[in-house]
């Protein structure tokens, strides 16, 4: 921030905060990382992770599909099939790494844009879809994939987590939650909240930040000034940055956190460091706010790209895998596309459904005087 | 035994312990609802008969407080959730209104959220800002909520078992000035239905309709009416969201005239609701328009003048006036 | 140059470079309000010109948005805040109910709170859920907030203008989905009263009052009316606290029926308060009871059933219809 | 936190959940501390402060006279001339320090306990008893002493002095603001966001927090599990824990935080460790929830008391100076006794003053239908 346009400043006010916004970049802390860019194994002493041949294929073609079903998303925007997409693309390592690292009976809190995560848990894709197509605002059922509906208002969903971890611990059970936000929301009192209140009670959960450096049009700078994993030891817990373009790295902090969770140590932070490659949503554009230097920087840590070299390098996967997997994708794409088109509008009369669950008298008197008014068109009553 | 004469706050403490009792999974939480037993003592000797796990001092923080109840609710629990005062829901205002309101419609039936979030609403008890406010309106406009208030210690009682057993969110208005009054309480009675109202006092000239802390003032100006000639029926509306406007039909059509006192502002309050919706079911039976008698646009004052600025025995006897000599 | 033909946004755009301009002290803030130009670009271009000291992009926190406005106008600043959507404005409630609307009473009028909240609201727009809400009267109930609402390019212009200079407290709701509307302005001419409602159309069988985005639907329904030979007035309100009640009133002496429009949910809506009040002080004018159109009590329907959950032109009619009947 | 009276529990959980709870008083940090509670001068490598004996006096006075009005307002309260009285014995040191670190042009955001602070800015008391009469909201005039109003929402007053601090810091002017908030508040949202948002602007604000070990009858482990100064290190900005009882190390921490604004070096959390010796209100009754003992051991650490002791052990002050304090104090006493006795309620009209500075009609209307109605008392026309 620079202080211009006002009266009488004295100029060493406003270079001191200039250079202290500029020493948040300084500082940025070691990652954990297991697998960098270039496609290599590195260790490190706190999270290892030994995959099979097999789960790190998977873990691949999970990033795959996942970058797949979001780009039909995307196209099908275009189209004018949905209203509204909020691409992750960027984002699959973080999401699949965490995803994974969850049991089912563990419960997940997203916000708008972990696609990549309800695909772990096995939610039809085409689930996802309705609220940006326009004909509900979610309407899955949370409890078949412990998955919860998805959460506009930033922020909001910590604190159920939270409290959905507060019910676990007095159920005495070792499931965990994780809660999905992002790095905006991070400035939201209700995070802070849930941090207090998870410490407090000591809750399961973790707080999973994919931090992908922009809230819209507002880089991270604007949200803190010193690292977001930091956050949490000022609340009495641990917080750990990782590398969020790693799957085997996001998996294996995880993994951890929700160990420590299960074992009854309470709440962890996990900051996925990554970028959000697209737009914030179909209707964002970003070149108002962002150099194409930015993106070009961080295509070369792209996650999937990355397992991709590990997996070819290592002889993990063969060219038929490959092959397989891109036939997969298309059939997913086309399965998508063709769900999404003959996904029917609502009934009229659905807005008045599940106001209540033991019914409320108003919404039943609108709800008969709407049907009433509706029928008067067939009868050709009213114009 | 089930037939005891009790003070509205114990009576309330008294459905708490029942609901404790009979369900596992129902939670009192808020701030200092343990030790203390709250502000009221509403929730006293619960935390020690059923444990902290289960009667919950939380940190200082509303939205946490209901935010994480919604979070216990998806797991099973039926949170009881007490804000401390009127004036201090409002940090928990986006969590009720944009995630407990809608949650079950956005879950497309699928979930459902039993909580019961308990507000000690209202003034008249001589206390600094924020202390003594109604803010009702500005939880009955919002879809997915329901709003109720008892009026005397067995509704108290009956409503909070109600609130706590159904699978909507409940905004539950005490009105703590009336904490103290006390009324017979029968807890093997078959309570009335949570959303309907009850005619406490039947009368044929005009129709007073109030809730909570106004209905036992309105029963005051009946009585003094009375005196004078003029028979007022009083309606304890009991819900203000639904509200049985069935029942507010049926006795202005019987006595024409109708005077809605709440202690909210008038401006945009329920009475607003009512005089329109009513005033569009009776319009051939009306005498005079539907009058309103409540707080004033303005700030909650200080305690010194809380006895101008809320509903009164005179002020409301003064409306009564006004609409019979339409 | 004076006078442009200009969309409604790119008029409070305008109207924010002509305050930042000629006010050294107004401010405007929010979420990616700079760069970006907010994301319906109404402040496009306004962080380039006056620096990102008068520009602010906030963190994404609205309560602590309009907490700071609240210092920086103790300060002695005029903050004009921008929230992102109707829907994302209850984090904020708090700090708007509690502070903004009672610090210029509690202390005694010593200090004045100049902070604008604009507001993108209404639906139409094919949004997801909290996009497309209209929580007005949430705002209006509330004493020391002033409610505002332009329907077209040159109130937009003009009652930003009037807003910034309040030293009240303004809610300033934005009707999102006339955004792109043109219409004249005269950045020279003098303005009418920020709360004075205006007749925007006359006629004598019937009176419509709408504001914000109703106001062009009103105009539609009374050409068709027209038609089919009804003269129907049409009053765009401007201002939902105060309430011009004399400018309906006159109106409605005129026209003797009324029916009240808007997108919010009708139960406890704005259309509630106008109803009771014009009620009472028409009651042997009314041929009909007035009849209110707006939103059902359910939460904003998914896109696809918006038109269904809106005000239309038919139902509009339809409520037009039925009061003329009577 | 006890698991109890649930179902299936695994004890595994409840017992590590019961240690972390425990463990929060376990590592408690070194206070910084210049007077012991004995009375006497300890030195602090990094903190110190070279006072006069006036100076040292005058601290002393401030913190008799503050206990001596807070007493009279309690009585006050007692005898039915206030509502309530939210006394802040014990914190005088707490309130002295940092009150008399300010210099005039900064600003105060006080909550409702500050009395010894407004105190130090010249605030009458007896301005302060109007809220708790019940004649007004607070009413005094915020700028004439740059103390604000009492604020009763939790919090709320951190984001006011942060956006306060904000404006300082666009005028280039030096001033600094403090905002006083206390344990229990550190859990409110808004905090949170006040820390955030001060961060990111680098404004100049020291957060003072009063932790008095109660939020009514919850202790601070019922709001976090680690000491709260260590709460803004995860927002990027340094927090320090101060003897609360200790005049002069508050004095000289709140100094050096104040500094640090004017430096342009942004925010700084004091936490200062302290006792609410009273009653939370006079409404409250603190034998529900707590054990006389625990006030006794702070009654050993009063800060009165071990700066009397001070005084007189190095003969700073003599057997005059105490008797003529006393005297002072009764005289205040009274003053604020006759003071309160003589406030008038307010005219009945005034609750229609001031709710808009540029008027509402409909404010009007009411007013003037509420002076008809009235004035239809004194003819008779209405009984
Ligand atoms: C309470 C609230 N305020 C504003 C918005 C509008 N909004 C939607 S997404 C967004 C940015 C979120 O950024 P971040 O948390 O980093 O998540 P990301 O979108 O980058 O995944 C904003 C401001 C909102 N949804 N909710
Ligand atoms: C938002 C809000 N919630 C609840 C209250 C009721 N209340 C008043 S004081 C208080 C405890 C405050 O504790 P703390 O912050 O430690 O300050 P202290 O009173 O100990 O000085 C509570 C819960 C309130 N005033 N505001
Ligand atoms: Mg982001
Ligand atoms: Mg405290």
């Amino acid at each position: 921030m620079t202080v211009e346009g006002t009266a009488a400043r004295k100029p060493r006010r406003s270079s001191k905060r200039t250079s202290a916004s500029a020493s948040a970049h300084a500082n940025e802390p070691q990652l954990v990382q297991l697998l960098n860019p270039e496609g290599e194994r590195v260790q490190h002493p706190e999270y290892d992770i030994d995959l099979s041949p097999e789960e790190l294929c998977g873990l691949y073609r999970d990033m795959v599909l996942t970058r797949r079903f979001d780009a039909e998303a995307t196209s099908l925007q275009r189209q004018g099939e949905l209203g509204l997409w909020a691409s992750l693309l960027g984002q699959e390592a973080a999401q699949i790494g965490s995803g994974r690292a969850l049991r089912d009976d563990d419960y997940i809190f997203p916000t708008y844009r972990e696609h990549g995560v309800a695909w772990c848990r096995g939610v039809d894709p085409t689930n996802l879809l309705g609220m940006f197509r326009g004909v509900n605002h979610g309407g899955w059922d949370p409890a078949s994939n412990n998955f919860h509906l998805y959460t506009i208002v930033i922020g909001a969903q910590t604190l159920h987590a939270t409290g959905y971890a507060m019910g676990i611990a007095k159920d005495g059970s070792d499931s965990a939650v994780i809660a999905y936000f992002g790095d905006g929301a991070s400035s939201q009192g209700d995070v802070a909240e849930s941090f207090t209140f998870s410490a407090v009670y000591n809750a399961p959960v973790v707080f999973f930040c994919q931090n992908n450096q922009w809230a819209i049009s507002e880089p991270t700078e604007k949200q803190t000034r010193v690292p977001l994993y930091q956050r949490a030891q000022g609340f009495g817990f641990p917080g750990v940055r990782v590398d969020g373009n790693d799957v085997l790295a996001c998996l294996a902090v995880t993994r951890s956190a929700l160990e420590r969770a299960r074992r009854g140590d309470g709440p962890t932070l996990v900051e996925a460091f990554t970028y959000r490659m697209g737009a914030h949503t179909t209707s964002d554009d970003p070149t108002r706010y962002r150099l194409d230097d930015e993106r070009a920087a961080w295509e070369a840590k792209d996650p999937i790209l990355r397992m991709r070299t590990y997996l070819e390098k290592q002889g993990l996967a063969d060219a038929a895998f490959f092959e397989e997997l891109e036939t997969e994708s298309e059939t997913l794409g086309k399965r998508v596309r063709e769900a999404v088109r003959a996904m029917p509008d609502p009934d009229h009369m659905a807005m008045f459904d599940h106001v209540y669950a033991d019914g409320h008298a108003l919404v039943d008197e609108e709800r008969a005087r709407f049907a009433a008014y509706q029928a008067s068109f067939a009868d050709g009553e009213v114009k | 035994m089930a037939v005891q004469k009790l003070p509205l706050a114990k009576a309330l403490n008294e459905s708490l312990r029942t609901a404790l009792e009979t369900d596992p999974k129902v939670l009192v939480m808020g701030e200092d609802v343990g030790k203390l037993g709250g502000v009221f003592r509403v929730t006293d000797g619960l935390q020690k008969d059923f444990g902290e796990d289960r009667v919950i001092d939380t940190p200082l923080a509303e939205s946490g407080i209901v935010g994480t109840a919604i979070g216990l609710a998806l797991r099973g629990y039926r949170p009881v959730v007490e804000i401390q005062f009127d004036g201090f829901v409002f940090p928990a205002y986006d969590q009720i209104v944009t995630q407990l309101a809608k949650m079950h419609a956005r879950a497309l039936g699928t979930i459902k959220l039993p909580v019961v979030i308990r507000i000690p609403y209202g003034g008249g008890i001589g206390a600094v800002e924020h202390h003594s406010e109604s803010p009702e309106a500005l939880f009955a406009h919002v879809a997915g909520l329901k709003v109720v208030s008892p009026s005397n210690s067995s509704d108290a009682y009956w409503m909070l078992q109600q609130a706590i057993q159904s699978d909507d969110p409940v905004i539950f208005f005490e009105p703590k000035r009336r904490y103290w009054d006390k009324g017979e309480v029968d807890t093997e009675a078959i309570p009335g239905e949570l959303h309907k109202a009850r005619t406490v006092r039947e009368g044929s000239d005009l129709t007073l309709v109030a809730y909570g802390p106004m209905v036992k003032l309105c029963l005051e100006v009946a009585a003094v009416a009375a005196e004078e000639g003029r028979s007022v029926e009083v309606v304890d509306l009991r819900s203000m969201s639904p509200i049985d406007f069935d029942a507010i039909q049926a006795s202005v059509e019987k006595t024409r005239r109708l005077v809605v006192v709440h202690e909210a502002p008038v401006f945009y309050g329920s009475g607003a609701e009512i005089a329109a919706r009513i005033t569009e079911r009776c319009f051939y039976h009306l005498e005079a328009p539907v009058l309103r008698v409540g707080g004033y646009h303005a700030p909650y004052p200080p305690a010194r003048l809380e006895e101008e600025y809320l509903p009164s025995l005179d002020r409301v006897l003064d409306a009564v006036d006004r609409s019979l000599a339409y």
